[in-house]
């Protein structure tokens, strides 16, 4: 009992330094890019021209003059109080423009998230079972060829035949449910390929296992060793795995969201970058940076407390 | 051997087995020829890597896919080799028990014992087991607090328990046949003893069949009717007894490799698979002759139950 | 499977309780979809950017109206608040008279002091704004005092004479709200409220802002009840949307890509309009150092570029060469006719390079794919006359930067015109003072050009100005202070069942537009 | 012990034949193009496949045959040079940390932490957002997001290598470490080495891919694949091979690095914790 909480303790511990050098690059980004974004606030389509008395001005009240330490110190001061800053080319707070945009990013990612987990194992699931079968056998090529697709170019085709040639499915907005489905579709696609394979392969490497062998020799069928046998036992690591996706979902929704035209967090980063509106930007990456580490700090926890070979030993 | 007859030996039929997937395709098995009688416990002899464990695979029908595999196996009407491997496990399966080598590795790692119990029964249309006789049948085999392990994960136990309840596992659906692979592999002295008696308690109580492979000479003595020495892929003697019965140079430098023998090893050398051209054990023969060198023996019967492949009793 | 089942069990639950508390504050179906009346449109950004933008919304949105508007076809000040207007003292006192029997949407009726309310919030200080920075000095250049001469109308002092002071304030400058929508910094505390013929009923940020028609409007009242405005940023996404029916039309700038417009003609579900647009685009070139700072080399660059060619490949026509810096919806417009004389830039750019090489840089905006393509086709024309392109594709602000540092040979650029008036565009680009010139390093200067600056500057005389601004015209094309390529085209799409769907320079008319029952 | 069974198989062949193809044609290509990938010819733009113009012609008339065969030069270089640089810098950095152990692994175990806490993507649109396209800033952000693997997978073999008899023999007779790294650690390593620089070489076209796609990517007028596609974008729907064929090329690309990778990671029976892609 006493190693198990100790485990706890230690993991989450660890958490911290992460989550403190994941602050200073989000801040060192923003600092190190060039352009100056006191300029860029007061630069407007090019129909007034701040003179370079007033970019001072701007700059001190921005507070973007001061030294890199300084800068940061009062930055990451404000934000453990929760402030993040305002944007500088909209004004709202950033927090409010992260919760004005979370949401979108977590229907699209959530669900994608479970296609890809469910999707995933289930498929592999088909693979690992009858590896021979022409279905099967197309299947594990797909997995490959989507393994090797863009996921634009995914987007993009979907768009095209679902949306357009089709009209199936609504291809952008935010207004129901179904705008959801073809950016959620494009998401996971890829994901649920890698998974897929993922899952294939290392069922194929655990049926090798002595046990798996004995229980065939035992007599006990090809199908109820993988669902009984081999699955159980690789669950764990995939969803360990799993934990990662949720970053490269994150990540991948930058472009669905581009192309979708949904105003998530990967818009807001793509707006961020645009306007050089480096608060906004650095609230992106540390949520997402956060968020990340945090699951995968509570996958962890989970798959410690889940499994019963670590669970057992310590009695 | 070529007449063919429908009973629950094992008959093995010139068999070959190659496996292609290291640097050149390396012949496992060539030219096997024996049968294993029903009711007779037979042990398959050998140093490591003389292919005694494929030969074993072979028998069950579970060798690797890419092994490329001539010959026969016929058991009860099939030809082990040629059927596909999921009409072999429905019908054949429940009439085999098998006793894995290392038992830590040998039971799902996340699935109570009673359960796994409970999978093989399954498959066996015999349904789950009640406690009481999975009682009885580990009870015999020296096991106590039956309730508690039944309901246990395996990296609870420890490797002797394990061992046990595979043997359990092996016998629960009264097999025909019972093959055991190394039961005696780096056990102590009081663990050998255990195993051994547990061999011969089901020897006596329920299945007579069984094949054991093992480099544990005393215990063939102990418990088999019938030994195979292998070498280097090859079947090198059939006999009764490697004791008092052994007569292939092979056989006797075993025996004289024994620690109560002396210790005596078996001159260096390398050794050679798959050349037919000399006999394969020749390199480290002290009675090797020319043609020893030359020409490759054949399997000469010394009497009924005695087969020699040596030229010295050709 | 115990493992399993838990494991599946848990990790279910937390995913399914996540989408829950996502989905169930913020899903709300709206129900635009069921509604047949409402008209869904898009644009290519959040229309209304909300309480911290200098002025709400798009002016395109009809909430808000401004005193001065621009006549369509003139490019000349029209009335809209303000029924007339009046100068005194050569430009430096401007009396306007305000429309009578005007309401705000919120009941509170429209007279001098709501106006002088607005000046008050204005004099607060620069609001910045997605649309125009929203700043007195700007749009009032030396402003004394505003006061009320009656309660319909207001009269403006200035420190100096301001011939077009109308211009100045068309549109956007002189937008008029309701005083209640403003708190004590001049930002909106809530919805923006003007006399417009649309209200705001739900801002829903960067997604959509839904309007409904001003029963209570003084003039001609909208025809359509309901129009929800989406913001669909991607232009491929915007024709997707009307095709797939999401949407009824795309309005606003760069609504549709002229490549799209000629796709979307080919299905006669739909119907594209154009009206000329207020923007001109053309390459910036870097003055300040070799080799531009010669005119001659100006003028090559200018004289090997095929802009008819360009604008049939790249824009597909939807646009209109140029090489007057002026844009050709102002009433000054003189028509100059475009050159393209490969020969005659061989030989200018060898009399300047003598016969050298010259490598040099070409910024553009890297979001632009059009851009890209044209870039490409002006550095192989370009290569011709002996230079060497290396094109640099930079976002935005990159963009912004090394043009503020000079740190660019060419750049491609634009220019709106705020207002009607060409004084603002001669002087930002010529003067050696102006804006553009001295920010984007043009480095520009002629001594004619700024003695007819001067002159234009205190001329009231119509006649007399539009000669001035001819010559100006005249020396621009000469001279070339940047390479003008084209005109812009609006081009707008719609559904058919639209009707009074048609393209202003400015996007398009909401309160024309009807639906077919 | 080598595996040559899985050489056999016809996606092997496959992707074999597509990769010495492409880069045949990125060698080749000056001699093979038939027309100027860079010369715009308007009066012909926008044709469909034909005899003259195997692939069609683009926006700006260019021969799109020609373009890819180009293409392939800048796909592959930019692909190889991220690889190589990322392979050398994580195998540098995960050596150091596995070999020393104590404080440096400490602290590199920490950056790679943190390191990994930002989502790949994010990491690479701000940093090729922030300091503009091109060229460098396309290779450091690549390079940033991707040491890491590296360097916990090399971590984790000169761990296993560490332990060997053979180089604890090697510490015991005092040869010095770096010498021990440089002729006895980084050689064992070298069929990982090659397996994930091959898998890298597929994540990078990936991840180069959808940054131009973003406009943050390769600069024109260089026909690089990905540029092409997001070229491809305005024309697709009534041209559709201007978007399928580079677009081919890339997933065709992908797929032989993928296969190659996969089954040289089979052959020599290596086994890596990690997500590919």
């Amino acid at each position: 009992m006493n190693m198990k909480m100790n485990f706890i303790v230690k993991r989450v511990l660890s958490v911290i330094p992460v989550l403190f050098g994941i602050s200073i690059i989000t801040f060192s980004i923003a600092f190190l890019a060039p352009g100056d974004p006191a300029e860029m606030t007061l630069d407007q389509n090019g129909i007034y021209f701040p003179t370079q008395e007033q970019i001072e001005q701007m700059r001190v009240t921005m507070g973007v003059n001061a030294s890199w330490h300084s800068q940061y110190f009062s930055w990451i001061k404000k934000a453990l109080y929760g402030d993040l800053g305002h944007s500088y080319h909209n004004k709202n707070s950033v927090l409010s423009e992260l919760r004005m945009r979370v949401p979108v990013t977590l229907q699209l990612a959530v669900p994608a998230l479970l296609l890809t987990g469910l999707g995933g194992i289930i498929l592999g699931t088909l693979c690992a079972l009858d590896p021979k079968t022409l279905p099967i056998r197309i299947l594990s090529h797909l997995f490959d060829i989507f393994l090797a697709t863009p996921r634009f170019l995914l987007a993009l085709l979907l768009i095209f035949v679902m949306g357009e040639i089709l009209r199936l499915l609504p291809t952008s907005g935010v207004t129901d449910y179904k705008g959801y489905l073809l950016p959620t579709m494009a998401l996971s696609i890829t994901t649920i390929a890698v998974v897929g394979r993922l899952v294939k392969n290392k069922l194929a490497e655990e049926i090798r296992k002595p046990y798996c062998f004995i229980a065939l020799a035992h007599g006990i069928q090809h199908r109820q060793i993988v669902f009984l046998y081999a699955l159980p036992n690789i669950i764990l690591p995939i969803i360990a795995i799993l934990g990662n996706f949720f970053g490269e979902i994150l990540g991948g929704s930058i472009i669905i969201e581009n192309i979708f035209a949904l105003p998530g967090l990967g818009s807001m980063a793509i707006e961020a970058i645009r306007f050089r509106d480096y608060p906004l930007l650095q609230g992106y990456v540390l949520f997402t940076g956060c968020t990340y580490v945090l699951i995968s700090l509570v996958l962890d926890l989970l798959l410690y407390l889940l499994n019963p070979k670590i669970r057992f030993e310590e009695y | 051997m070529k007449d063919i007859q429908i009973t629950s030996d094992f008959c093995v039929d010139h068999l070959c087995v190659a496996f292609p997937n290291s640097m050149k395709s390396a012949n496992v098995l060539s030219d096997i020829n024996v049968v294993f009688r029903h009711g007779i416990a037979a042990a398959v002899i050998g140093e490591s890597g003389c292919g005694k464990s494929v030969l074993v695979l072979a028998l069950l029908g579970l060798l690797p896919k890419y092994a490329s595999v001539h010959g026969h196996i016929f058991y009860n009407s099939f030809d082990v080799l040629s059927v596909p491997f999921a009409i072999i496990q429905s019908n054949l399966s429940k009439h085999w028990g098998i006793i894995p080598q290392s038992p830590s590795d040998a039971l799902n790692p996340i699935r109570k014992i009673k359960k796994q119990f409970d999978d093989i029964g399954k498959n066996a249309s015999r349904g789950n087991f009640s406690v009481e006789e999975l009682c009885d049948s580990l009870t015999s085999l020296g096991l106590s607090d039956i309730e508690r392990i039944l309901q246990s994960y395996p990296h609870e136990l420890s490797g002797g328990m394990l061992q046990r309840i595979l043997f359990a596992m092996a016998v629960c659906c009264e097999p025909e046949w019972v093959f055991a692979d190394e039961p005696t592999k780096g056990l102590d002295e009081q663990s050998r003893q255990q195993v051994s008696h547990n061999l011969l308690h089901l020897k006596t109580k329920k299945t007579q069949s069984m094949i054991l492979i093992t480099h544990d000479l005393p215990l063939t003595e102990e418990i088999c009717e019938v030994v195979v020495v292998m070498y280097a892929g090859e079947i090198m003697e059939i006999t009764n007894s490697v004791y008092t019965n052994g007569l292939h140079p092979y056989t006797r430098a075993l025996i004289a490799a024994l620690p109560i023998n002396g210790f005596n090893p078996i001159p260096d050398g390398p050794v050679k698979n798959g050349s037919s051209r000399q006999c394969r054990f020749a390199p480290h023969c002290a009675y090797a002759s020319k043609q020893c060198k030359h020409s490759h023996p054949n399997l000469y019967s010394v009497d009924d139950m005695h087969k020699v492949r040596c030229f010295l009793y050709a | 499977m115990d493992t399993l089942k838990k494991s599946i069990f848990i990790i279910g639950c937390i995913c399914i309780t996540i989408l829950i508390c996502s989905c169930g504050k913020y899903y709300k179906p709206t129900e635009t979809s069921s509604e047949a009346s409402t008209v869904i449109l898009a644009a290519g950004r959040h229309l209304a950017p909300g309480e911290k933008d200098g002025y709400y919304c798009s002016k395109i949105l009809q909430v808000w109206e401004p005193l001065i508007t621009d006549n369509e076809l003139t490019g000349r000040p029209q009335s809209c608040l303000a029924t007339s207007w009046e100068m005194r003292d050569n430009g430096k006192v401007w009396l306007f008279t305000l429309q009578k029997g005007v309401r705000f949407q919120d009941g509170t009726s429209f007279n001098a002091d709501a106006v002088l309310k607005n000046f008050d919030r204005m004099k607060k200080g620069i609001k910045t704004s997605n649309f125009y920075l929203l700043n007195i000095d700007s749009f009032y250049p030396g402003l004394e005092k505003y006061e009320k001469f009656d309660d319909y109308t207001i009269c403006l002092t200035f420190k100096q004479p301001n011939a077009t002071q109308p211009y100045n304030m068309m549109n956007y400058g002189s937008a008029i709200y309701s005083p209640a929508c403003f708190d004590d910094d001049g930002n909106f505390n809530g919805p923006a409220v003007g006399t417009g013929p649309f209200k705001i009923t739900e801002n829903n940020m960067n997604k959509y802002v839904k309007l409904e028609r001003n029963d209570d409007y003084y003039g001609i009242p909208a025809k359509t009840k309901k129009i929800v405005v989406k913001n669909i940023p991607n232009a491929e996404v915007r024709y997707s949307a009307l095709k797939s029916g999401e949407i009824m039309g795309v309005m606003d700038l760069d609504a549709i890509t002229p490549v799209l417009a000629e796709e979307l003609k080919k299905d006669n579900r739909f119907a594209v309009s154009v009206s000329k647009s207020m923007i001109i685009r053309f390459l910036l070139v870097n003055g300040t150092k070799f080799p531009f700072n010669d005119p001659r080399m100006r003028r090559a660059v200018s004289l090997a570029i095929n802009r008819t060619a360009l604008v049939q490949t790249l824009y597909a026509g939807y646009a209109s060469p140029t090489v007057n810096i002026l844009n050709y919806t102002s009433s000054y417009y003189k028509k100059i006719p475009v050159a393209y004389d490969l020969e005659k830039a061989k030989h200018l750019a060898a009399e300047v390079l003598q016969g050298k090489k010259y490598t040099m840089v070409y910024c553009i905006n890297g979001a632009d794919v059009t851009q890209k393509g044209e870039a490409e086709l002006i550095a192989f024309w370009l290569s011709e006359i002996g230079l060497d392109i290396k094109i640099q594709s930079m976002e935005y602000s990159s963009m912004l930067s090394a043009l503020r540092h000079g740190r660019y040979d060419l750049a491609r650029s634009q220019q709106g015109m705020p207002n009607g008036d060409p004084y603002f565009i001669f002087h930002s680009f010529m003067m050696p003072q102006g804006n553009r010139n001295v920010s984007d390093h043009i480095g520009f200067y002629d001594e004619a050009a700024s003695r007819y600056m001067q002159e234009v500057k205190y001329c009231v005389d119509e006649k007399k100005r539009k000669e001035i601004f001819d010559h100006l015209q005249d020396i621009s094309v000469e001279q070339q202070p940047v390479i003008p390529l084209f005109n812009d085209v609006t081009i707008v799409a719609y559904d058919r069942r639209l009707h009074g769907y048609d393209a202003k320079p400015y996007g398009i008319t909401l309160s024309a537009i009807e639906m077919d029952e | 012990m080598i595996n040559k069974t899985v050489f056999k198989t016809i996606k092997f062949k496959l992707a074999v034949l597509i990769l010495t193809t492409i880069i045949i044609a990125g060698i080749a290509a000056p001699l093979l193009v038939p027309f100027n990938p860079f010369q715009p010819d308007i009066l012909h733009r926008l044709q469909f496949p034909g005899a003259t113009h195997l692939f069609g012609t683009d926006s700006l008339g260019r021969d799109l045959f020609s373009r890819i065969l180009f293409g392939s030069r800048y796909t592959i270089l930019l692909a190889l040079l991220s690889s190589l640089a990322a392979v050398l810098l994580g195998t540098a950095i995960g050596c150091l940390a596995g070999y020393y152990g104590k404080w440096p692994d400490t602290i590199i175990m920490l950056l790679s932490n943190i390191f990994q806490g930002i989502p790949g993507i994010c990491f690479m649109v701000a940093i090729a957002g922030f300091f503009g396209p091109g060229l460098p800033s396309l290779l450091t952000a690549l390079i940033i997001t991707s040491w890491v693997d590296f360097s916990r997978i090399i971590r984790t073999e000169t761990l296993k290598l560490k332990g060997e008899p053979f180089i604890e023999g090697l510490i015991c007779i005092g040869c010095s470490n770096r010498r021990i790294i440089i002729n006895h650690i980084v050689p064992n390593m070298f069929s990982s080495l090659l397996i994930l620089g091959t898998m890298r070489m597929s994540r990078s076209i990936l991840s180069i891919s959808a940054l131009s796609f973003l406009g943050l990517g390769v600069q024109p007028p260089a026909p690089d694949w990905s540029v092409m596609v997001s070229d491809a974008l305005v024309y697709y729907r009534s041209y559709p091979h201007l978007l399928l064929i580079p677009g081919g090329c890339i997933l065709a690309l992908i797929y032989s690095l993928n296969a190659v990778g996969e089954s040289l990671r089979e052959a020599f029976d290596v086994r890596f914790n990690e997500v590919t892609r």
